[in-house]
């Protein structure tokens, strides 16, 4: 089958690559956020590993969380109860919003079966004294990550760990932009998964699959692909059932800021002799999420998206409760307006009544 | 050319047949189990009135939560894109629509050509929905008819219900008759509380520009006027306001055409 | 000592009159809407089942919804409170109970002492209670003590996805005219209660021995589904709808002694 | 539309009443300095205040505003408009309620007594995002000046390392040089004397929490909270001292007349989670079963449960950062857990009442670690139900009642044994 293929495939079952990596020993460090270090976990020898969600309702988590934490989270938590993550070496998470450090709280003192360790990184972007905190807590999680591969970190295998991870971003990039084109490459929905898939496989295999799938995709069109240009952003989207639902209304989602993809990929690690700083200014001044500060530089950034893909309409999406998007929503909505009608759908992780969604999201397409 | 549009709501089918500009006939009949039947009973019935067989049918677009369902429709559109079409016709200077349905009601914003620039839609509960209207006039034994003339002729004073839900509400309605509490001010208290809910989705998406209130609840002048008090705004309302969405569906399939037709010629 | 306890739940009425430990009457009637009116009818049928006469008994607790409006009351006290005594004891060691009545659906945990250690009340939506089975039934034309029954002969699963109760009602009916057999449709119903009930329940994690009481606990059909959701061993008492009354004397003796 | 069932707090204590005078003393000051053209800030949260009154600088404190409205029972009319602004119900129901109200076409006289517009505003991400999040958008509206305090979260419990501290306090540096640039300047002699203050306030703090400490309670939480407001808003100032010196004096009358909010005290239980200011009667409600409410552990937030040495009046910088750092809601658990426990044993406190404010992202979190880490080391219970300490709209008398009754009924059972 076609590399599109096996990297979709990968993404409906992950398990296989995770029981390949496993097979000789090697482990594996859960995380959920693109703001931790990936790099320092792979120079360790180690695969650093994306916790994703599942669609499914949330039932022990809810004695755990009160209901008014962001279901993402609780559905996170409710899958550790279940031993799903115990594939886990350890777990690792950083400061971005509330919900998160109260996941923290919750894994520390509740899911004994995997290690939980927070990587405690400033909100405030662009500040050097920020830097100089983040680099102390960088320097305590290599250790942390030493004790547990057991090999030591050197500069070069840092350096090459954030090339690898840069030729991922690269290739990413190279691929997402095969959907500017009038009528793109890639549907919304198969970007997600490729996007997905490669976050959570091993960078050297992802890398050559993403160079053969650009060969295999860039002289497609995608059918019904000259409808209503459509951006989505918001909280999290780590299943392509939204996007598909969009496309299945006649929309063509041709851009995403997601932390699943556009998020992800958007900028790459640049140049520092001291790969340590490297990597602590590339998650420093890189203000793609809605937890950093100052937020001028993620409105520059979604502005860029916006232009670049030439969007008509933008669907945003908040997780009830997800406190940094749900403020957010409400605060750029006009200057977002500017650029183009803007749709707000607020609703659960695990899309509780697709039918009013499916009216809200059709309306809104006919009124592009 | 002939049109139809079809709205299969949740608890009325409604159908319109459209000549060129003019209405030809129209039909509403309660929503039965079955979507598709629903769909094919109103248009019969509107097909006898306007004097039309189904071939001379053009052009048809189908509405409502049941659009999907409707077999004979050569294409579907949201009610909320519909309504707006629909009030623009029967009131150019539109710019305000409320469509109260039975399950759910959407504040619609449109520009001159009753094209959709912003809307927004009530949740998952029927609080705040047609079909607690209902609830309530079986449980006072009230026409829907009357229940509005009633609830404005308040007897004591209104009689506020506290629980969000209809189903609850039930235990307090009856708690209320059983004081002694005249059906009057209970229902004042049942239109004020959809009022209100009603209220915030007009705000959410901006009171301006001349209003109009589509859909059965129209019918309810109880709820009408305490909009209007709410809103500051006198609400238009057409001879039939459940038609607005299948008027506008018709309206959509006539000017399909005729993008067709353009197409042809250019 | 002759003691007695009234439940006025929002749908129904329950009186138990308890000498010592020995349940001489009980009397269960629809609430209604004059609480006060149920409540006496419901004393006085108990009274005359007994043989005995409204001074004969030392005292009353009162519980339910409609405590408060109870005339001839010696004292009050919660539901929690009753099904708790009531449950323990009929049965001396529980994990917790679990009331499901006509608008209230109760969690209670106790421990080995058959302490309350924690429980959860439902909110302020009708989904998941009596009252909306009872809609529903009157939707399906069975009666509300069949439609246990009925479910349990379903051969296929289907769902019933509307959340509010209003909507599943309309739903329902559609189904209904779609000619669905009948127990399929209440095998949907029952689930979606069921899984609203489990919500609850795990709020508080209840676990081992689990009392199901109140009028709803006489439905089969979603007491199998909740034993299939739950996994714990669900126990239901032969009068499942008194079991509050039951307390309530019991804490009328009590509290005398 | 809830029918009134909404009762004010019963308080017993004089000075909590001068306390009162001397916060809306406070405001009125800050409305006078606005008219006189003074630059006003906005802030919220655990931005350290002594720096503010240091620079004697007119603050807006965004808890005021809510606070005042939730008693006066207008939250939801102020809500209803953040949310007509695009605000969702998830929102915190505070900062929806100062939104609304910040933004209103008009407002009630008696709140334009006390509402300025900001000139500038700080706002740090302790102990919530609302915060920053809110600010921005206020920011924007009055379009006003915004420094954003970074404050890492606590992952180490009390032993803070330097480097985190360094960070903290350099954050405030900064805050001090962007209120230089608008013209309010921070006197470093006064910050130190600021710091001294704020340590001679705690200390007195302890001794006053010491004295409710008594059986039977000499005060109710309904007093607490309002005592705590010096805690909160004056620490640094020599007002917020005398404040708590007289209400040390009282206290200690009580303790020794044995005068208690009950004579015959059954139960006594702390109150986790905001607590209902539009019903403050609630706290009372379980008094009819001999049930006092001796604590709240919102009379702790921003500075009440720290050890007060920790303060070096000559390392002003330091010792504010050091301060907000180990707060109790810098939001991991451990250090308000242990705050939790402590308070459970030395208040001898039969039950915890947590209630979750749905929109708060900060406390709900925290209830059933509580729950479970208060059962463990005390054996004492807790109860979790939804109350909005602040949306009117959301009470629901019956069910909370219902709430509080069950769980006082089962504690006095279970104590009977
Ligand atoms: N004559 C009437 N007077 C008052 N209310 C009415 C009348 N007829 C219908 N309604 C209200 O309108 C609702 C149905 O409106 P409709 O627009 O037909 O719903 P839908 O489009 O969802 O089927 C009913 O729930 C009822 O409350
Ligand atoms: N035999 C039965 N089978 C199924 N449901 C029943 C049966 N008897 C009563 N019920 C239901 O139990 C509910 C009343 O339960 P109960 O606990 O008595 O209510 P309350 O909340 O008034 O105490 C009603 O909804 C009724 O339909
Ligand atoms: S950002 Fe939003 S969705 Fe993601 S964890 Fe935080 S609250 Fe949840
Ligand atoms: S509260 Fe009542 S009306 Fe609303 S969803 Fe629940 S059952 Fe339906
Ligand atoms: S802690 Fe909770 S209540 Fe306080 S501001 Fe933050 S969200 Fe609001």
């Amino acid at each position: 089958m076609g590399s599109l293929e096996k990297l979709m495939d990968i993404f409906e079952n992950p398990q296989k690559e995770i029981d390949e990596w496993k097979k000789d020993g090697k482990k594996i460090v859960g995380h959920r956020c693109l703001y931790v270090p990936e790099e320092i976990i792979h120079a360790a020898g180690m695969l650093p590993y994306p916790t994703f969600g599942t669609p499914e309702p949330i039932s022990k988590a809810d004695s755990y969380f009160q209901p008014c934490a962001c279901e993402f989270v609780r559905n996170i938590f409710d899958l550790s109860m279940d031993k799903k993550f115990d594939f886990l070496d350890t777990m690792v998470l950083c400061n971005t919003c509330d919900a998160v450090r109260h996941l923290y709280n919750m894994w520390d003192s509740y899911i004994d079966s995997v290690p939980c360790y927070m990587v405690n990184n400033p909100q405030k972007m662009y500040d050097e004294s920020g830097i100089q905190f983040y680099l102390h807590e960088l320097e305590k999680f290599k250790e942390l990550m030493e004790d547990l591969s057991g090999t030591k970190i050197t500069d070069d295998a840092l350096k090459n760990s954030i090339e690898l991870f840069d030729e991922t971003r690269r290739l990413l990039k190279e691929l997402n932009a095969l959907r500017m084109r009038d009528i793109p490459a890639i549907a919304g929905s198969e970007f997600l998964r490729v996007s997905m898939a490669s976050m959570l496989m091993p960078k050297e295999k992802a890398n050559l699959l993403l160079k053969e799938i650009i060969d295999e995709v860039k002289d497609r069109e995608i059918k019904d692909g000259d409808g209503p240009r459509i951006m989505l952003t918001g909280s999290v989207m780590d299943n392509p059932t939204l996007i598909e639902l969009v496309e299945e209304m006649g929309g063509v989602v041709v851009a995403d800021d997601f932390c699943t993809s556009t998020k992800y990929f958007w900028y790459e690690t640049k140049p520092n002799s001291n790969p340590m700083e490297a990597i602590a200014r590339f998650n420093l001044e890189r203000s793609v999420c809605g937890h950093t500060h100052p937020v001028s530089n993620r409105y520059d950034y979604m502005n860029e998206l916006i232009d670049d893909f030439n969007v008509d309409g933008i669907i945003y999406f908040n997780i009830k409760y997800c406190h940094p998007f749900v403020y957010e929503s409400a605060t750029i909505k006009k200057q977002l307006e500017e650029k183009a009608p803007v749709l707000i759908l607020e609703t659960d992780h695990s899309l509780s009544g697709l039918g009013q969604l499916k009216t809200r999201v059709q309306a809104f397409i006919e009124m592009l | 050319m002939i049109t139809a549009g079809v709205d299969v709501g949740s608890l009325t089918g409604k159908s319109l047949i459209l000549k060129d500009n003019e209405i030809l006939g129209w039909s509403i009949i309660p929503t039965g189990p079955d979507s598709s039947e629903t769909a094919q009973e109103t248009m019969d019935k509107t097909l006898k009135e306007a004097g039309v067989s189904f071939d001379d049918l053009d052009f048809i677009v189908s509405t409502g939560y049941g659009r999907v369902v409707v077999p004979f429709s050569n294409k579907n559109i949201t009610e909320i894109t519909c309504h707006a079409k629909g009030a623009n016709w029967f009131f150019p200077s539109v710019r305000l629509i409320l469509d109260m349905g039975g399950q759910d009601c959407k504040a619609i914003r449109c520009d001159e050509n009753g094209k959709v620039t912003n809307f927004a839609m009530n949740d998952k509960c029927a609080a705040g929905a047609g079909r607690s209207m209902e609830i309530m006039s079986e449980l006072l034994d009230t026409p829907l008819n009357d229940m509005g003339g009633f609830s404005l002729d308040i007897q004591k004073k209104l009689a506020p219900l506290s629980s969000t839900c209809v189903v609850f509400a039930r235990t307090e309605v009856l708690g209320y008759l059983h004081e002694g509490t005249h059906k009057n001010d209970i229902l004042a208290g049942a239109c004020e509380a959809l009022a209100d809910r009603v209220y915030t989705l007009l705000k959410r998406v901006g009171i301006e520009g001349d209003f109009v209130i589509s859909g059965g609840i129209a019918k309810n002048v109880g709820v009408v006027k305490r909009i209007e008090e709410k809103v500051g705004l006198k609400a238009n309302i057409c001879f039939e306001p459940q038609i607005v969405g299948a008027l506008g569906a018709a309206v959509f399939a006539r000017e399909i055409l005729e993008k067709k037709a353009k197409k042809k010629k250019g | 000592m002759v003691t007695a306890g009234i439940d006025v739940g929002s749908l129904v009425t329950k009186v138990v009159l308890l000498n010592q430990d020995k349940i001489m009457s009980n009397e269960v009637l629809s609430t209604g809407v004059d609480i006060e009116g149920a409540s006496r009818k419901a004393m006085d049928a108990a009274l005359n089942k007994a043989g005995i006469s409204l001074k004969d008994v030392e005292s009353i607790v009162a519980t339910g919804a409609g405590k408060k409006k109870v005339p001839f009351e010696s004292g009050q006290a919660t539901e929690v409170m009753c099904d708790t005594k009531g449950a323990l004891h009929l049965y001396p060691s529980i994990g917790g109970i679990i009331d499901i009545g006509g608008e209230n659906c109760r969690a209670i945990k106790c421990d080995a002492d058959g302490n309350v250690v924690d429980f959860a009340l439902n909110d302020k939506c009708a989904s998941g209670t009596g009252i909306f089975l009872d809609a529903m039934a009157k939707a399906l034309r069975v009666k509300p003590e069949e439609m246990g029954e009925l479910s349990l002969q379903s051969t296929q699963d289907i769902e019933v996805t509307s959340m509010c109760a209003v909507f599943a009602e309309s739903e329902v009916v559609s189904m209904i005219h779609r000619k669905m057999p009948k127990y399929d449709i209440l095998k949907g119903i029952h689930k979606s209660i069921a899984s609203r009930i489990f919500g609850l329940a795990n709020r508080i994690l209840l676990e081992g021995k689990i009392i199901v009481i109140g009028g709803i606990a006489k439905n089969v059909g979603l007491v199998s589904i909740l034993k299939e959701l739950m996994d714990s061993e669900l126990v239901v008492p032969e009068e499942p709808d008194i079991v509050g009354a039951l307390g309530a004397a019991l804490l009328a003796r009590e509290r005398r002694a | 539309m809830t029918t009134k069932v909404t009762a004010p707090g019963k308080k017993n204590l004089e000075t909590t009443l001068e306390i009162s005078k001397a916060i809306r003393a406070y405001y009125a000051g800050v409305k006078l300095a606005k008219m006189e053209g003074k630059p006003v800030v906005w802030s919220y949260g655990l931005v350290p205040r002594e720096i503010f009154h240091a620079a004697e600088a007119p603050v807006l404190y965004l808890e005021h505003l809510p606070l005042m409205i939730g008693a006066k029972q207008l939250s939801g009319h102020y809500m209803q408009i953040a949310e007509e602004e695009g605000f969702s119900r998830d929102v915190c129901a505070f900062h929806r309620c100062f939104l609304g109200c910040s933004v209103a076409k008009e407002r009630e006289p008696y709140l334009d007594k006390f509402f300025v517009s900001p000139d500038l505003i700080v706002a740090s991400n302790l102990p919530c995002m609302s915060e920053t999040k809110s600010f921005l958008y206020s920011a924007d509206y009055h379009d006003a000046p915004y420094y954003f305090l970074d404050a890492p979260i606590n992952t180490w419990g009390k032993d803070v390392p330097e480097y985190a501290i360094d960070y903290f306090a350099g954050q405030l540096q900064g805050t001090i040089d962007f209120m230089a640039e608008k013209g309010i300047h921070v006197d470093w002699d006064r910050l130190k004397e600021a710091v001294r203050l704020s340590k001679k306030l705690v200390e007195l703090w302890r001794e006053i929490d010491v004295c409710r400490r008594a059986v039977p309670a000499p005060i109710s939480s309904v007093d607490g909270l309002t005592a705590a407001y010096p805690l909160i808003q004056l620490p640094g100032t020599q007002l917020g001292v005398t404040l708590f010196e007289r209400l040390l004096e009282e206290l200690k009358g009580k303790v020794e007349r044995k005068e208690g909010v009950l004579e015959d005290e059954k139960l006594r239980l702390m109150w986790f989670g905001v607590p209902p200011f539009y019903n403050m009667g609630l706290l009372n409600y379980g008094e009819k079963y001999g049930a006092v409410v001796v604590k709240s552990m919102v009379e702790y937030i921003a500075g009440g449960g720290y050890d007060p040495a920790i303060l070096d009046p000559d390392q002003p910088l330091k010792s504010l950062a050091y301060k907000a750092l180990i707060d109790i809601v810098n939001p991991t658990a451990e250090n308000m857990l242990d705050f939790i426990v402590d308070a459970v044993n030395d208040f001898k406190v039969d039950g915890l009442v947590g209630v979750v404010k749905r929109s708060c992202g900060l406390l709900p979190g925290y209830m059933r670690l509580a729950k479970d880490t208060v059962y463990e080391n005390t054996g004492v219970p807790t109860t979790i139900f939804d109350l909005d300490g602040l949306d009117i709209r959301e009470y629901d008398d019956a069910t909370s009642k219902a709430n509080l009754d069950s769980f006082i009924e089962a504690l006095l059972a279970s104590k009977r044994r």
